[in-house]
């Protein structure tokens, strides 16, 4: 396509955006697809994720004949810079767009590319993500949910955790023990496209630590599936489970493209500081507040420019993995300290929670404990420290 | 340097017992924006004397100055116990110290005796500095009309008088408002980040009170250090407990087989927090001892304290979610209840960059 | 966003294989406080053309800008060499937009063969702010007669010109002081932190100079800004040598049975070095990108970087003293001369608290 | 005593001090016992304490039999807070006064307290001490350095590092391994009251990363000291080493006073704070150097006030002993951070060394160098963590 022909199609997004982006819906919505706490919140996200589908803006770049829009990755690139920009709000079937749309693209039977791809996209099939268990810690290794063959069904028992969209899910990406043999922990473990409205799995919300829903804890109680479901070969699961993380790690394409969370940027922050008081002033005049500013804008600068600096190979350091194998811990820890610093700017009001008198609802406070979401989860940041350490400077393990 | 008296010693040890005992964290769980106050816990209080300490012996107290208090609250913080005890004894003290003969007369037995009370102090603005306020009271006769409104009254509810700080003919006074003069509907809860608190929105506009009930001393300065003084009592308490909580934790979970504690990215900044909890209590008995000494430095200290404690107890609470992990995400997970009280403790009276602002000219622009 | 052409990649490249063939650190501890410069090196740079990458192609050199210096002043740094290339080639962008005609048709061919340039331009307060002077030029008939004292001036017992600031008629401007103009005692050496500096104190009373050594320009900021665009590279390479340290030791040293590098409380650190690196690795070729496209948030984009690589390389300087244990409080152990190479670009041209104070305006109080 | 007799004693000392502190040398002195790196600096170190025994400031409270004053350690206790107050040179011979002085009054011979004792309050005998080792790292228990009985001598042969003063010492207190066997490493150790001028003793200077000298590395090459330098039994030396440390740590008394260094204080770079400029303007009016001052007070006013509080039991926390188990963590860190803050308060010449360029001739940058001897030496602060981790709060080991 002709530089022309995209920036045409940047402002007709743009538009389409402007003109599309969803009211108010007079209540405070989530910022990511692990926050869904209500039935309101759902069904506001999930019509509005299946009216971009529906303008196309959506898996763009997905095959035509399974629901995809068939068209140049780089479109759906533009589009879903252009989600960012209108910060309307993300796409709520992550997991489907992001992890299992992709690994059913790239590895999955036709038939189940024909039956789950376009109401991914849709929002039709809502998924869910079945690895953590409770006990297991950061070790995906650890799981113990089992699945033992008996005919043509799969019988589960066990539980999964953090199934965040669990109450809503029809479907749920899940590694399980088939296996306790074998040479290894990883050797017995295999990979489901599993249903989530049968008898026997029953997801559990969890109370999170801001008061609010948004993960389920889901507990497998003989459950039946169809043998079918299984994914690849039995004990194959932990390498599909490391290819579905390559997704969701971002690091290769694939995923059908859409914003999956309400970012919060450092230029959010500044804006709250142009607008609130914090002990009778603007926060943005407080000296300290100033200073603060400067710094997060580098740090996120920071984070920035590593990533366009680190796609030119003249220019990798000698450690050239390190801004890879870091970013999620770079983003999340940001994202704590950011959001922990807004609230300083609100003076005494910061001591407020979600409620009409808080400031912007309370987003703020909640976005603060939201946080810890990613600092722990996905490997907490203190483990993300040891793998910097470990694979990119090649320190000994603890 | 530290006065600890031997009466203190005594009162520290009976209310560690009392606050454990009340304290059990199912206990304060349950309690969580509840509808009214733990009135079995108030008459407990009541009964043993607490509600009198800083009252003059003339008006049924014990007579001992606001600093004999700390011990108390220190504990109380210990356990997250939520009561109107810190607003009702801060009353206490303004009265003493700004009331009318008759303003004492009346109210102190009473608060001696259980009557509840809070101040209304805090705009919408959230402003730290207590007289930069836009409420009014405008005399007529003999009745003062008031409007405006105020934010953070803890207790508002239950409490038979409120003092509130608004201005007349320009200048920043304090009104004592009783309950029946709060017409239904002037009251709201707020939502608050601690859920031990019970905190009230109150809408001046149409209370209407005698003029008799101005408050003849307006020092809004030693209103602010007495409760900075109780928040620093309160953040040294919940420092001790949430590293209470990390520590049993850190002492139980394993991850890669191993004891979570033995890894030193937990266990240093564990070590940390110890030290932080050292220095807050300390800073706590040096302000609460200058206070009762009636020393000049008693603002600096508080000041430090104040800084010093928000800074240490806001980190700590922040570590005890990430150190739980996963379950540091839940609800159900302790840590959150003390990162609650942390966030509410520091933004009450300024937090820690409020304060060394405020400490420049006291520690660096005096003859060394 | 950042642009690396294939030109610059090959100068890397040489650069880099340059650097690491004189960079032996043994080479550079015998260079330590040295009488004179490195001659041969001097020659072998002078050879490969890079004296003369930023100089205009009619006066000799590439004509290329001063961004593509940035890959050669990160591979000394990386290595720690020393010499005056720096300051001359800051000379020869200096004359090129600042100078006359003949000044420049004089001077840059030179250079460009090997001719040491260098500033004058700091006083003894030490101010940032380099129209913050007190050295005085004043003109008779043709002449220009100097008073005051400067300091910093690397490499002056050898350079053949420096560029000085003074004030004319209550105006800062530059100054061409020429070799043979410097009265014998006139020159100081000085004790600095990095030893792989060379640095003078130059007194300027008594030097007279003819009014044409004036430069028509006197961009000041464009100095500031170069100089600190090189500080910069010398920075990310000053990262990447000591984290080599850092890690080699890390990798080799035991302490109870362990390699020193499995505990978290030096591995943790050591991560964080990493990611300071690669940060300030990126704001480096992101600010030469903006400085060669002439782009006007070049400014921006220097100051950061100044102002995080700053910080970066001192507090990764303090960690590999720390981390080498007793060793590391030797001179023998290489950490402390990347520290005193950090300390030393921290505070030229401003640590990273000046540079955020200054970048606040540019950041905050504009239209976003 | 009475109060009046106290206080009468404490001005009586202030005068002595503020009439005979000794005039600026014309060279920049050393701020520790562990930085006398010149000859110059040695002699009128030692010549400075000398003056202060005759004067009777010094070992006031040690037995008058043995050099001491005989007199109430309260008095000695006053006339070392006036020796700090006065700002005056410190006690050199501070393995003399402090480590060794005290061991030997507590357990020692009656021949070794009146062989030695006077002659380390006058500095006469200057004392160092063999502790580490190069290759032992922080654990004293694996010293390798031998000592041999052969008949009425023993025969040293290994090295010790960190020997301050080495070069001036007539005697060291060494730790050296006389057996190989035993239960544990422990238990092999012996203590020695060790001449230093014997044949086969090298001290040899160690430069330090401020290119200055104070430490040695000791070699012992077949050197034979007499028998009855052995302290205690053989074996018994891991125990007598830890009694010599209770010493250092100044957790119990016994030492002969007098200030042991020239204690950075914050109140120290608040008045250079007043007298330098940043930038052209004070550094006090700085709104950064303001601010980080203000912490810094907090912080070393937390210290001061740790100690007053932690001896009042009744108001001791739930983990009493980490008060005393994080003195040195504290101090020294807090040194170091101290003293590289006040550099940054010079503007550009923070960048200069010692010199009489440099403000204050360069004792801060020296400072911030040596810092790192405290943060290093006796346990670094990583170490000091884990001890505080595990010690203090019950953490599991590494």
């Amino acid at each position: 396509m002709t530089e022309k022909e995209l920036v045409e199609f940047r402002a007709e997004v743009a538009a389409w955006f402007r003109d599309n982006a969803p009211d108010d819906p007079g209540f405070l919505l989530p910022e990511t697809f692990m926050e869904v706490g209500t039935d309101e919140q759902f069904e506001f996200l999930r019509d509005w994720q299946h009216k971009v589908y529906e303008a196309g803006y959506l898996g763009m770049a997905w095959p035509k004949e399974y629901g995809g829009g068939g068209r140049p990755q780089i479109l759906q690139d533009i589009a879903t810079q252009e989600m960012a920009k209108a910060r309307v709000p993300f796409m709520t079937n992550t997991i489907g767009l992001n992890w299992a749309g992709p690994l059913i693209l790239k590895m999955g039977r036709e038939e189940d590319k024909k039956r789950y791809i376009k109401n991914i996209l849709s929002a039709e099939d809502i998924w869910c993500q079945g690895f953590s268990e409770p006990d297991a810690g950061s070790d995906l290794g650890n799981s113990q949910c089992r699945a033992v063959r008996d005919g043509d069904e799969y019988v589960l028992n066990g539980s999964k955790i953090w199934t965040s969209l669990g109450t809503y899910a029809r479907h749920m990406i899940l590694l399980a023990r088939t296996s306790t043999e074998g040479s290894n922990k990883y050797a017995g473990l295999s990979y489901f496209l599993a249903p989530m409205n049968v008898p026997g799995i029953d997801p559990k919300p969890i109370q999170k630590l801001t008061g609010e829903y948004g993960f389920c804890q889901t507990y497998f109680d003989n459950a039946r599936i169809p043998a079918d479901c299984l994914m690849g070969q039995e004990g194959e699961g932990w390498n599909i489970a490391m290819v579905t993380l390559t997704f969701e790690r971002g690091a290769t394409g694939g995923q059908a493209g859409g914003i999956s969370s309400m970012e919060l940027t450092v230029n959010d922050v500044v804006e709250l500081a142009r607008r609130v008081k914090r002990n009778g002033k603007p926060a943005i005049e407080d000296p300290d507040v100033r200073r603060q500013l400067v710094n997060f804008l580098i740090e996120s600068k920071s984070n920035r420019l590593m990533g366009v600096r680190s796609t030119i190979p003249a220019l990798a350091s000698e450690w050239p993995t390190a801004v890879m194998m870091s970013g999620k811990l770079r983003a999340s820890e940001l994202n704590r300290r950011l959001s922990r610093f807004a609230l300083s700017m609100l003076g005494a009001n910061a001591a407020r929670f979600v409620s009409d008198e808080a400031t912007d609802g309370g987003k703020w406070q909640r976005g603060y404990f939201n946080a810890f979401s990613a600092t722990i989860g996905g490997g907490t940041s203190q483990i993300q420290k040891n793998i910097i350490g470990e694979r990119v400077l090649g320190l000994p393990k603890d | 340097m530290i006065k600890f008296t031997d009466e203190q010693s005594m009162l520290l040890e009976t209310a560690a017992d009392f606050c454990r005992n009340h304290g059990p964290i199912e206990k304060v769980r349950a309690s969580l924006d509840a509808d009214d106050i733990d009135r079995g816990l108030w008459q407990e209080m009541s009964d043993l004397g607490w509600l009198g300490i800083n009252v003059p012996e003339e008006y049924g107290g014990l007579g001992l100055d606001i600093s004999s208090i700390v011990p108390v609250v220190e504990s109380m913080g210990r356990y997250l116990l939520g009561s109107p005890y810190v607003s009702s004894v801060l009353v206490a003290e303004c009265l003493a110290s700004c009331g009318s003969d008759s303003q004492r007369s009346e109210w102190l037995p009473k608060i001696v005796a259980g009557t509840i009370g809070t101040f209304a102090l805090t705009e919408e603005d959230g402003s730290w500095v207590l007289d930069d306020i836009e409420a009014v009271g405008t005399v007529s006769d003999q009745t003062l009309h008031l409007t405006g409104t105020k934010m953070f009254v803890t207790d508002a509810d239950v409490a038979d008088l409120i003092i509130a700080s608004v201005k007349i003919d320009g200048a920043v006074r304090l009104v004592l408002i009783e309950r029946n003069q709060i017409p239904p509907g002037n009251l709201s809860r707020e939502v608050v980040i601690d859920q031990t608190r019970r905190s009230f929105r109150l809408n001046l506009d149409g209370i209407e009170i005698s003029a008799s009930q101005v408050l003849a001393g307006s020092d809004l300065k030693a209103i602010e250090l007495n409760s900075m003084l109780m928040l620093c009592a309160e953040m040294s308490g919940g420092l001790t407990g949430v590293l209470q909580v990390i520590v049993e934790y850190l002492n139980t979970r394993k991850a890669f087989n191993r004891l979570i504690g033995s890894y030193q990215s937990l266990k240093h900044p564990s070590a940390d927090i110890v030290l932080s909890l050292e220095a807050a209590k300390s800073h706590l008995y040096y302000a609460a001892t200058l206070v009762s000494d009636g020393d000049d430095n008693a603002e600096t200290a508080i000041r430090m304290a104040k800084a010093q404690a928000s800074e240490a107890f806001a980190f700590a609470g922040d570590r005890a979610v990430q150190f739980h992990g996963g379950f540091g995400f839940t609800f159900e997970c302790d840590a959150q209840l003390f990162l609650r009280r942390a966030l509410w403790c520091q933004y009450q009276h300024g937090d820690e960059n409020y304060h060394c602002r405020l400490l420049e000219p006291l520690l660096l622009d005096q003859a060394v």
